[in-house]
């Protein structure tokens, strides 16, 4: 017998694997970018079409309660949406590699598990940054100024911890829905998700019980927040979602990610029944 | 001395459905195991346990020593898997693909790009690395997901139909591989719907019917067991086999002769000795002055086998008119 | 077998004593390289004939050319006396095809699927004739997406042949099929062959065709390199025989073109030769040098190093 | 085994009309969709969660004419139902058979792609009937929303809505020969959707979007399906407020019909039934 006697790796060495793993799984979405570049091309600038149709479209008639400009109220709620689009696109990455064989050829091979989806966040990160990216530019481009640079650092880092929330969500729900109807209804449903929240509107605009609803919408803390770290017009007249924004733009993505996580590394062994 | 591989009580079901039901299987170190076994036999559901991507609902399974279910990790450090569907990246290159999968082998760059290369040749793809697998046949996609398993010697290797759809040359490239994986040391556990690969390959056979094992021992204990040995001949003068079968039987001696195949040379008698038995036959038919063009004393083969102990060696239904 | 071809009968009009399939210098290319190259081809009413090839050869393109789902660049085809190229409905009716995929819904079982395309057809065949011929009795009620490969297949075969076609095109109908289901299928085969059906199969198991085919082509570089019944295929390479016996613990070998001479003499002393066996070059032997020299061939045409 | 039957078979009957083939398809794809409980769920439910939510986001506002927001909003809202269950739902669905060879079946069975189409269509409308059939219950009893007043109004709703599916199932089949996998024709499609809602009038009142928006939607036929949703369920008086000051019925019949033929056309044209290779 010559090679049966497999050391077990110490855990510097794992750890070490686990990285480079994850970023040779990253390393393939670039390849696929190279290679179809159209699809990133309409990716990053569906969002941009929306943020120009929306500024035009509501331009004149929207009034900010508390005083603003809606163009530059509704700029930072565009980048809130455009990280939340993201599910979608992660999503569709995981059910075209469940139904390939693909994501079962990564569970046989001796790598690092968590290097799949560690690879998955990698990239979906960088395409989301990229977005992002060509989104800023064409706010700028329609005259949208942000506040000082530092702030809006920190406005960049809660977007991306909101993508994070939404690339688990987007992979729990590529293992469950399995075929292309299922991503089309994700990307519909968005858009009444967004339209409860503050997105688009303030939440003190709306009335009563929708209010609430709006305030509490997971992605309106990281919409509130990122208004203020940009110093755009917030539009909300108080209360304890608003006051604790940031809080809640932390808090919100963190319990969303363990939730999703942790429903995820279950349906990704109920693979394995 | 613990196995290869080692399956023991081993049981699975999906809802209603068993699909294993106390499976019992050992494969001794650097030896090649094939799993035969109908449609629907449950082959796939016990490859699919013992590479960690399904569990079982009960038994032990053990890879090296390494229990698939309790340490799933370490089972795939010494497993190498090669699936029924083609599992490549269609929008990558070829040679990508390879290129990626050696990475997460744990093979440097470098390391990574030469072993592509030489997989790609090794599986009849040279020239092909930096087309995209979009355009490639189905053919093709299967060489290539064979090399895709085939980046490191692993201890125990397990191939699931791995010819399934391939040409002959490609079969014996495919052959070739495993039996240089075999040399090197390497425990293969495959699955086949081709017995002559289970033939070619196999130290030990195991028959699955219905979740069971129904059978298993080396082909040629399995053969055996069916019954003896046959003689084949084929005649010059097809319109003379019938009267070359009459006369081998009466020298043969060992029941009626199988009859003539579609070609209507071919001449197949059961034998119950081997010694002298071509000689005694072939002075018979020289005598009686029938030409003969080839002359084998062969075992049972295991489709013969397979057929009788699967109990469907009389499945011929009515054809529809 | 049935090699003798049934005499035109009083009446019968040329199109339909011509042959089931014929091909003359087909051609196809993609990107510039030719798949199908100059290939020619003709196939007799109500015989099976095998097309063998390398992977990646043109079998599939050609089959798909017959059934007129794929352009040709050039060449001459006739099936059933129609150019596939414009072969209408009625014409097509007449057509049945096993191709790689069974194409069927995943949702559906496997009878509401055969009782769904029977309404495609002018006289199908019953669906429980249909399941019982291709073994599917006991999955007739499962949802295709339940099903194995090897019982995928068996549906694909059974739709292909539903219509009852008078040219069935199997392009590697038994590829996953157990070795059960592969005989419960050469008996459906023969069983169209005895209605008067003509069918074109390819099949990458040599056995297969041995079993099944009136006629074996075996296409290597989109060429057909050679054509004949599968006992007599590579004529001069099957020639010599090979006689082998152990003498002195040693295994020895002659290779002849006339072994019953060897046996004689062989035999001629009073005791056994032991380990005595004749063989000659094997359906597969033969196969894989033709289709070796066909490669060879092209390659020094093109004055590629490799 | 000899053959005993002649090689030149007696003639065939004439293999089955397109019609039969049609109505075959329109069970079979019925069925099919009603397998889908996904879809089923979703398809249904879209059109009352939207309403639900944009009645209480907006219940208060109101649209140009004093209209109450629901009740401008059911037209807009019952027309992006149709176009979700034709539309989007075809394109998606014939990307993904012609994916998984389901459409290489049906070409070699030389079906006739009419009846092909007329199978879709069936599907479409009735399931497009029965959306409508539980969303305007829903607008009617829990939002008070008023029903087309008289017969005429109601032919009215029901040529548009027939015209609309028919435009939507051409155009999602003319859609569907885009190039790329099913997921990626699937997204590509609920994109162009999204924004065609926003363009024509689905969510906002049509003559308050800039005018180079309003002249873009008028030559697309989502704008006209709304526009004919409206004039079904709103007083007469509304029409006043449309951008031409009329319900314009003839231009909507002549753009629905417009896109039922420019769409048969493009399906003429680039319908494959294998993928491009």
């Amino acid at each position: 017998m010559t090679a049966t006697t497999l050391q077990e790796p110490g855990p510097v060495e794992r750890a070490r694997w686990a990285a480079t793993d994850a970023l040779t799984v990253a390393g393939r979405d670039v390849a696929h970018w190279r290679r179809r570049p159209g699809a990133v091309l309409v990716g990053a600038l569906f969002p941009v079409l929306l943020l120009l149709m929306f500024a035009y479209l509501l331009g004149g008639g929207m009034v900010v309660p508390g005083g603003g400009d809606y163009r530059d109220f509704l700029v930072p709620g565009m980048f809130v949406l455009a990280m939340v689009f993201g599910v979608e696109a992660t999503m569709t990455a995981v059910v075209t590699d469940t139904a390939r064989g693909i994501t079962d050829r990564f569970r046989s091979l001796p790598m690092a598990p968590s290097a799949v989806v560690a690879g998955r966040c990698l990239a979906d990160m960088a395409s989301s940054v990229l977005g992002l990216t060509v989104l800023v530019a064409a706010a700028l481009a329609v005259g949208w100024r942000p506040a000082g640079p530092g702030s809006a650092l920190a406005a960049v880092g809660l977007l991306l911890l909101l993508r994070l929330a939404f690339l688990w969500i987007g992979i729990y729900l590529g293992l469950l829905v399995r075929d292309p109807s299922g991503v089309m209804a994700v990307q519909i449903l968005v858009w009444p998700f967004a339209f409860l929240s503050n997105v688009f509107v303030a939440a003190s605009a709306l009335p009563g019980w929708l209010a609430t609803l709006a305030e509490w919408n997971p992605v309106a803390g990281t919409v509130t927040a990122v208004r203020e770290l940009l110093g755009s017009p917030t539009g909300d007249g108080g209360g304890w979602a608003t006051e604790h924004a940031t809080l809640l733009a932390v808090a919100w993505p963190v319990v969303l990610t363990v939730v999703f996580a942790a429903l995820s590394v279950r349906r990704f062994q109920r693979l394995s029944a | 001395m613990t196995s290869a591989i080692s399956l023991r009580g081993l049981t699975k079901r999906y809802g209603e459905k068993v699909v294993l039901d106390d499976v019992d299987l050992a494969v001794g170190h650097g030896a090649v195991c094939a799993l035969l076994g109908p449609n629907g036999a449950g082959k796939t559901t016990a490859v699919r346990v013992l590479t960690t991507l399904t569990r079982p609902d009960g038994g032990r399974v053990e890879v090296a020593g390494v229990d698939v279910v309790r340490h799933p990790r370490a089972a795939r450090r010494r497993i190498g898997l090669i699936g029924q569907q083609p599992a490549v990246d269609d929008v990558l290159a070829a040679r990508e693909n390879l290129v990626l999968f050696a990475r997460l082998h744990h093979l440097d760059r470098r390391a990574a790009g030469a072993r592509a290369d030489e997989l790609l040749e090794q599986v009849g793809l040279p020239g092909t690395g930096a087309q995209p697998v979009a355009e490639f046949s189905g053919g093709m996609r299967r060489r290539l997901d064979i090399a895709a398993g085939l980046v490191l010697a692993p201890l125990v290797l397990v191939l699931d139909e791995p010819t399934t759809g391939l040409d002959p040359a490609g079969r014996r490239d495919v052959w070739d591989a495993v039996r240089a994986l075999v040399a090197g040391g390497t425990t293969v556990l495959l699955t086949t719907q081709y017995l002559e690969e289970a033939e070619q390959l196999a130290d030990d056979v195991c028959v699955l019917d219905g979740g069971r094992v129904v059978a298993r021992g080396t082909p040629r204990e399995l053969t055996a067991a069916i019954g003896g040995d046959r003689l084949e001949l084929v005649v010059t003068d097809p319109s003379r086999a019938a009267e070359a079968a009459l006369l081998a039987e009466r020298v043969a001696a060992a029941g009626a002769p199988e009859g003539a195949d579609a070609g209507g040379e071919r001449v197949v008698v059961p034998v119950s000795r081997r010694a002298g038995v071509v000689g005694a036959v072939v002075r018979a038919l020289d005598e009686a002055g029938i030409a003969v063009d080839d002359v084998v004393l062969r075992p049972t083969t295991l489709d013969e086998a397979y057929l009788r102990i699967t109990g469907r060696d009389r499945a011929r239904t009515e054809v529809p008119a | 077998m049935t090699t003798t071809q049934a005499a035109p009968r009083p009446g019968t009009t040329a199109a339909q004593t011509e042959p089931a399939v014929r091909m003359r210098g087909l051609l196809k290319r993609y990107g510039g390289r030719a798949v199908v190259d100059g290939l020619d081809l003709e196939v007799a009413r109500g015989e099976v004939f095998a097309l063998l090839g390398p992977n990646g050869a043109g079998k599939t393109t050609t089959i798909e050319i017959l059934e007129g789902v794929r352009k040709r660049d050039g060449g001459e085809v006739r099936v059933l006396g129609v150019d596939p190229a414009v072969g209408g409905r009625a014409w097509r009716a007449r057509l049945g095809v096993v191709s790689q995929g069974e194409g069927a819904a995943q949702e559906l079982s496997v009878r509401e699927i055969l009782d769904h395309f029977a309404g495609y057809h002018a006289t199908p065949r019953p669906t429980a004739e249909l399941i019982a011929a291709v073994g599917l009795e006991e999955k007739a009620g499962t949802r295709v997406s339940r099903l194995s490969g090897g019982q995928r297949r068996r549906l694909a075969v059974a739709l292909g042949v539903q219509g009852r076609p008078e040219l069935v095109f199997l392009d590697e109908p038994t590829t996953g099929m157990d070795p059960v289901a592969r005989r419960q299928f050469w008996e459906l085969i023969r069983g169209l062959r005895a209605d008067g059906a003509t069918v074109l199969l390819t099949t990458h198991y040599l056995d297969e065709a041995a079993e099944l085919a009136d006629r074996v082509g075996v296409v290597a570089e989109g060429r057909l390199v050679d054509v004949a019944p599968p006992g007599e295929l590579g004529a001069e390479l099957r020639r010599a025989a090979t006689v082998r016996w152990t003498e002195d613990g040693a295994v020895r070998e002659v290779r002849t073109e006339s072994p019953a001479a060897v046996l004689r003499d062989l035999l001629a002393g009073p005791g056994d030769v032991p380990g005595l066996t004749v063989t000659r070059p094997t359906l597969e032997d033969v196969y894989l040098s033709l289709v070796a020299a066909a490669s060879t061939a092209r390659t020094a045409a093109e004055g590629d190093p490799r | 085994m000899t053959a005993v039957l002649p090689v030149t078979p007696a003639p065939r009957p004439a293999p089955p009309s397109a019609a039969r083939i049609a109505v075959r398809r329109v069970g079979l794809e019925l069925r099919l969709f009603f397998r889908e409980r996904q879809q089923v769920v979703f398809s249904f439910a879209y059109p009352v969660i939207m309403l639900v939510i944009f009645a209480a986001v907006l219940g208060g506002d109101e649209r140009p004419g004093d209209v109450p927001f629901t009740h401008y909003f059911l037209a807009g809202i019952a027309a992006t139902g149709i176009m979700l269950t034709s539309f989007q739902a075809i394109g998606t669905s014939i990307a993904t058979e012609r994916e998984n060879g389901q459409l290489e079946r049906l070409q070699l069975l030389g079906t006739p792609p009419v009846a092909y189409f007329a199978g879709k269509a069936g599907q479409v409308l009735v399931t497009t009937a029965a959306q409508l059939a539980l969303l305007l219950p829903l607008a009617r009893y829990a939002y008070d929303v008023p029903m087309p007043a008289d017969l005429q109004h109601w032919l009215t709703f029901g040529w548009v809505a027939v015209l609309g599916a028919l435009a939507g199932t051409v155009l999602g089949v003319a859609v569907s020969a885009l190039r790329g996998s099913a997921a990626s024709v699937t997204t590509g499609i609920s994109a162009v959707a999204i924004v065609l809602q926003f363009f024509s009038g689905v969510f906002f009142g049509f003559t308050e979007l800039p005018s180079w928006m309003q002249q873009t939607a008028a030559l697309l036929p989502l704008k006209w399906l709304t526009q004919g949703m409206r004039s079904a369920f709103l007083p007469e008086q509304a029409a006043a407020f449309e951008v031409a000051g009329s319900w314009e019925h003839g231009r909507t019949a002549l753009v629905l019909a417009a896109w039922v033929i420019i769409g048969a056309v493009i399906c003429a044209r680039t319908f494959r039934w294998r993928r491009a290779t």
